[in-house]
């Protein structure tokens, strides 16, 4: 296996940094969140055409760069870091991952290339009823939460059908499709409740629908682990130079054990957490069969891991890391919503124990 | 006002009575659903109508307007009122803080000024000490009081002040000597909230609302009768000050309709149907222990004050424990409601006061010393450890680095 | 509720533990593990004759005290805080609760007075067989672990019978029984399996068996958490002496937070252990009916945080606290034991959880 | 010996393939059923066979016996050995620490004298600086080497010393200067441990086993060349040594058949018929994250290190991570085993051997740096975040207050 980064990958990610920095600072990510979409879209755009970003894990024959998992996780690092409000990981993951999964060319061909691109924006959902009437397949059913469901341009939704489940695509703009903003604790991440009347999707062709769910439930816990990585990060770094500058008591308060040895157990719980990242997202590449063990370890160990760091991020900062003005809340609203979005702890460590046998 | 509803008579079982009836009566019907400007003047007369009924200040000097009465006659009110809602909410920081040192320190002529009107509610008070580079080391803060002539000049600025935009008066805690070090050189000053040059501005927390104030002193001008007890004696002010805090917060039992309640999160496992989990049941056990632990605890320390042991430093066990319990409540929370936790429909009152909850917890560990001034106070003052090197104590507070400055002053 | 002792209580703890001083220091308890009943036979015999504790709960009818539970959970305190190996939780806790709990009369007058006198020694124990055959009652099975089964005179067993379940007293010397001391963790509590082949017993006279062994649980459960508190203590008191006397770099130790916020969490814990334990016990002196959840909430707080208080006891000495000649590690020892015996951390959440409605 | 079994030529795989055979050949059978005094014989002459095939020293200078090899050849033939049980124990802290200070510091006498027959397992050294009075700061360690003509006198006592009834050699840490700060007036000394004077007592510890020792020395004469680096210079000597402590325990990865392994525990709750309690398996897979999340610290700590970056003081978190694990699987053991933890029937070797581990969990917590050290080391070296304030730096050692005495020396 191989934990450590190519000199590749750390060129990629000071591109992503610096684009981030130049393009989508605190103020500037500030300002977004109270946009009516919540993101950037030119950014969004431009992230998909000039940096190349968004279709990591596309074949170059769709538009992609044919790169591989541990690129994808190198830039959700960064997006985890920065907290950018994008449709990042229900598009260029969820939505990407799935249509990758399924064994259907001829929507990959159709879909890819836009979601590539930026010009096109993708998300995936469970939970709805599918049927054959009027010509077509319908779908019926509430799908709440939907990542990016507010500004998804098409949903891959994985439904009960009358034999099994099957993936289908959904166009947004299509009727019988309601959408619905739902009010969120994390403001950089929004979610969305989708009803569907009767709506007319296209079936994907798919040998395993559950197969593919899987896969990409699989993937889609590394990208979100690459996230949370990045946060504890940025966390780390955002209170590690407080607790250097900031005195109390005639001294800086790094001096103090009971900063500093907060901030040396975050610390050990990164560089774990960048381990297990790591080792997942080298699976996710070259090791397919080890991939839903190491991506379940990577979300039972990081999904807590960033919220304490999150958490004592805010409370170390005191009275300052309080503020809404100070960027530490944003990361323990992110680190609490990415904790329970798939799932909750006792599902996490339930999926690895049935993994693993025990 | 009828003579025979006053506290001052009776045994102790006929005052408690009396105060059950007479809040029956008189808590204002709905006032949870009013704004916060709407409020202030229904509090207000339900303050008066505490205090003329005698349950207000019941064990504060009578000579200063207070009533004069017993621990006793106090706990059994409490008692009375702990079941209740009452809208006292603008009046706790001067009932609770400032009220009790004006008793302490104030002049005959500043307890005859101040302290009936604070009683009924009719002047509302707020406290000044807290400044953005002096958090847990108040004594470092650098809001100055300059004298000219009889009078004093105030400059500076104040942070994390509750209740600021509807107080009349605060407690201000200034610099008045920077020469000599930090603690000998502070002055406490009775401050007119609409004096010119005083300035509040909200201050949005992580939950998104604004509870606390800046308060900003532009050379405010204070009369020389404005200081509450010594010049250059602020810190003994302010550590009695300090001590009425701790007791209060300590001493809150938590609404058993809170968000994250043991109770509250069991009724939310009911409702999605998560209460059949076996981890969900251990966790809500588990929660459930320690709130309880917590509860009883309280209830000793009262039941040992009762009897003649105060509860000194051990407030700071509650404080404490109240914060980490929050922590543990909020993993419960997620465990429980899940994705519901942190996405709702709009509209969603229930789910909007959980999230403003779990938005929340840390102030827990924050606001009122942190959890680790916390345990810097149990373990040196209750277990008698050492204090850390005291590197300030006698350097003047002029050559001092304090707060996120890079340089010194 | 009352949760301060009276000063009579008090009276009681300051001659409990001028007693133990004077007769079971610790050098003495040292003496006493080594020998071959692992407790101080004479000792124990004054602890029922001169010094009464023995018979707390017994009525003055059977020779007893006719005092309460939250006197014996003051001598269990004190024998949790110097570790004075006994079969106090076996003899005056479990036998004794079970015969004021069962409805027989003749019984408690045949057991009781030597019980409280400290001349014979029960317990109590669980999951034999019992079937009427050859004239009598007789008991097959295998009991373990039994506490102080190596040492008692009399086994009250809960057995199950062809009518639902009974109780029985065994007398140990009775053949077809067979007693082996077992290993174990803490050296300071006996614990032993006693195999019955056919044993002959007396059944009690009990008109709801389950329900002397719901009762007897929950009263077995506040003396432990009493044993908990008091170990608590003696950590807390022995760590706080060593952190004030300990120089290192020039300091003493406990002016490190590292050092000081660990003792004032552990100090924090304690506080709460005594309220719980103090509402435990009054409750079942006075409100039989809270006694059960009371006892519950006993057991799920004070287990955990007694090892736990335990465990940075140890740690917190350093290198002399992993030593066998340091007292640090029977505490841990016996911390351990107990967090265990009467069920797992799960075994006391559900049935609190159960109790709760929740 | 035959030429063609030695290590040094050929590539790497081949090298590895050569490693792979001679363990295959040369490890005693069922040697870890020999009791401590039968094994010394066997393990020293499984190390000089080690030796003489090439592999032990591998990366060691060729000029004081070592094989000159590359690192790639040294982590070739750990991998090979990772796998298997090999009767090194005895040389574990000539061979990890004592050996590398002796290259680095010692004088070509020294080592010409002493790195051969270390490294062929004829001699085995013991490590000589903690005692009672210094622990975490082993700087103020108060073992006196006193002049007298070119000779040195030594009195003190030493604590936690491993293997010391064996050892024929000591590296010791004594001051040899009271009078100048602590950390300046140490020197670092090879001490004949069959010297007259020397004296071990086995130190039980809580499990009940005896691993340690105390070593006493009273009035042991030193020849002048028994001095290892400078005199005055022994605390860079120990750093050297400590440094190299560090990084072998950060790297140990725990053997999957460990009491209180996750596999173990699974093991044991598939026996006992816990392992369907949804709660002991949510508890199994936490730990066994846990315990994956530190043996992929290591690899990737590893793998920075063949790429170039040094693990420094990063083995600290692996250090750190170990202990807290520990705690995490003792109580993972507590809710598996449950009353089969703490009693079993005399001769359950399975159920005596978890007892042992759970009564060695706090050692982890203590020994080789303290959870606490652990956090500074991290804090203030790859944090960058400042020190205490250092009470002690500039004091002369004769002035200090060190251990547990209550008065000054």
């Amino acid at each position: 296996m191989r934990l450590v980064l190519t000199g590749q990958q750390e060129d990629l990610r000071t591109a992503v940094r610096d684009f981030l920095a130049d393009q989508a600072g605190p103020a500037r990510v500030r300002e977004v969140l109270e946009t009516a979409d919540g993101f950037d879209r030119e950014l969004w755009r431009r992230a998909g055409s000039e940096l190349g970003v968004l279709g990591l894990v596309v074949a170059e024959e769709h538009g992609g760069a044919g790169a591989g998992h541990v690129e994808r996780s190198v830039v959700a690092e960064e997006l985890g870091a920065t907290l950018v409000p994008s449709p990042f990981l229900a598009s260029a993951v969820l939505a990407v991952d799935v249509l990758n999964a399924v064994d259907d060319i001829g929507m990959r061909e159709r879909y890819l290339p836009p979601l590539a691109a930026g010009e096109l924006i993708g998300t995936v959902a469970h939970g709805a009823e599918a049927a054959e009437r009027d010509g077509g397949w319908r779908l019926d059913g509430r799908l709440a939460p939907v990542i990016s469901g507010d500004v998804a341009d098409v949903v891959l939704v994985h439904a009960s059908t009358p034999d099994g489940t099957g993936w289908f695509a959904l166009d947004t703009t299509a009727s019988g499709v309601r959408r619905t903003t739902l009010r969120t604790l994390d403001p950089t991440r929004r979610l969305a409740r989708i009803d569907l009347a009767g709506a007319r999707a296209t079936r994907l062709d798919a040998a395993d629908p559950d197969a593919v769910r899987s896969t990409a439930d699989d993937l889609a816990a590394v990208a979100l682990a690459a996230e949370q990585v990045g946060g504890m990060r940025r966390v780390l770094e955002m209170t590690t130079g407080y607790a250097e500058v900031r005195v109390q008591f005639g001294r800086r308060i790094g001096s103090y054990q009971g900063v500093k040895h907060a901030l040396a157990d975050l610390y050990g719980s990164w560089e774990q957490a960048v381990s297990v990242l790591r080792h997942a997202a080298w699976a996710a590449d070259e090791a397919p069969d080890e991939l839903p063990v190491a991506a379940a370890v990577a979300q039972v160990f990081c999904a807590p891991a960033a919220f304490r760091a999150a958490a004592d991020g805010v409370v170390l900062h005191g009275g300052i890391g309080y503020t809404w003005e100070h960027d530490a809340h944003l990361y323990y609203k992110r680190a609490k919503t990415s904790e329970v979005l798939f799932g909750s702890e006792r599902d996490r460590r339930l999926r690895l124990a049935d993994l693993l046998g025990v | 006002m009828v003579e025979s509803t006053r506290a001052d008579s009776g045994s102790i079982e006929e005052f408690s009575r009396r105060a059950g009836e007479f809040l029956e009566s008189a808590i204002p019907a709905r006032w949870s659903e009013l704004e916060p400007a709407e409020l202030i003047p229904v509090a207000r007369e339900f303050q008066a109508a505490l205090y003329d009924a005698g349950f207000a200040g019941i064990t504060w000097p009578a000579d200063c307007g207070g009533r004069g009465g017993t621990a006793a006659q106090e706990q059994a009110f409490r008692e009375q009122a702990s079941t209740r809602d009452l809208p006292t909410g603008p009046f706790v920081i001067g009932l609770g803080m400032c009220g009790p040192t004006l008793v302490d320190l104030g002049t005959d002529r500043q307890r005859e000024r101040y302290v009936r009107p604070l009683l009924r509610g009719e002047e509302i008070w707020c406290q000044l000490f807290s400044e953005p580079d002096a958090g847990s080391d108040v004594a470092s803060l650098r809001t100055k009081a300059v004298r000219d002539g009889e009078d004093w000049v105030v400059t500076g600025q104040k942070v994390w002040t509750s209740g600021a935009r509807h107080a009349d008066f605060g407690a201000l805690l200034a610099r008045t000597d920077p020469d000599v070090p930090k603690h000998a050189g502070l002055t406490m000053f009775i401050v007119d909230m609409r004096a010119p040059g005083v300035a509040v501005r909200p201050l949005r927390d992580m939950t998104g609302r604004s509870p606390f104030n800046e308060v900003h002193f532009d050379q405010v001008r204070l009369p020389a009768d404005a200081v509450l007890g010594e010049v250059g004696d602020g810190w003994r002010a302010a550590v009695t000050m300090l001590g009425h805090e701790r007791v209060s917060l300590g001493g809150a039992t938590r609404r058993r309709d809170e968000p994250l309640s043991a109770a509250n999160l069991a009724r939310l496992a009911r409702a999605n149907g998560t209460a059949t989990d076996p981890q969900v049941r251990a966790e809500l056990a588990g929660l459930h222990a320690a709130e309880r632990a917590l509860e009883l605890f309280s209830v000793r320390l009262r039941q040992e004050a009762e009897s003649g042991t105060p509860p000194g430093a051990r407030g700071s066990v509650g404080k404490l424990g109240g914060a980490m319990l929050l922590w543990q409540a909020l993993h419960a929370a997620g465990e429980i409601a899940g994705t519901d936790a942190v996405a709702w429909e709009p509209g969603d009152e229930a789910a909007e006061e959980l999230a403003v909850a779990i938005n929340a917890v840390p102030a827990s560990s924050i606001a009122g010393g942190t959890n680790n001034v916390q345990r810097n106070i149990i373990g040196e003052r209750i277990l008698g450890l050492p204090k850390e090197p005291q590197v300030d104590r006698d350097v003047p507070f002029r050559e001092l680095r304090v707060g996120t400055q890079r340089e010194t002053t």
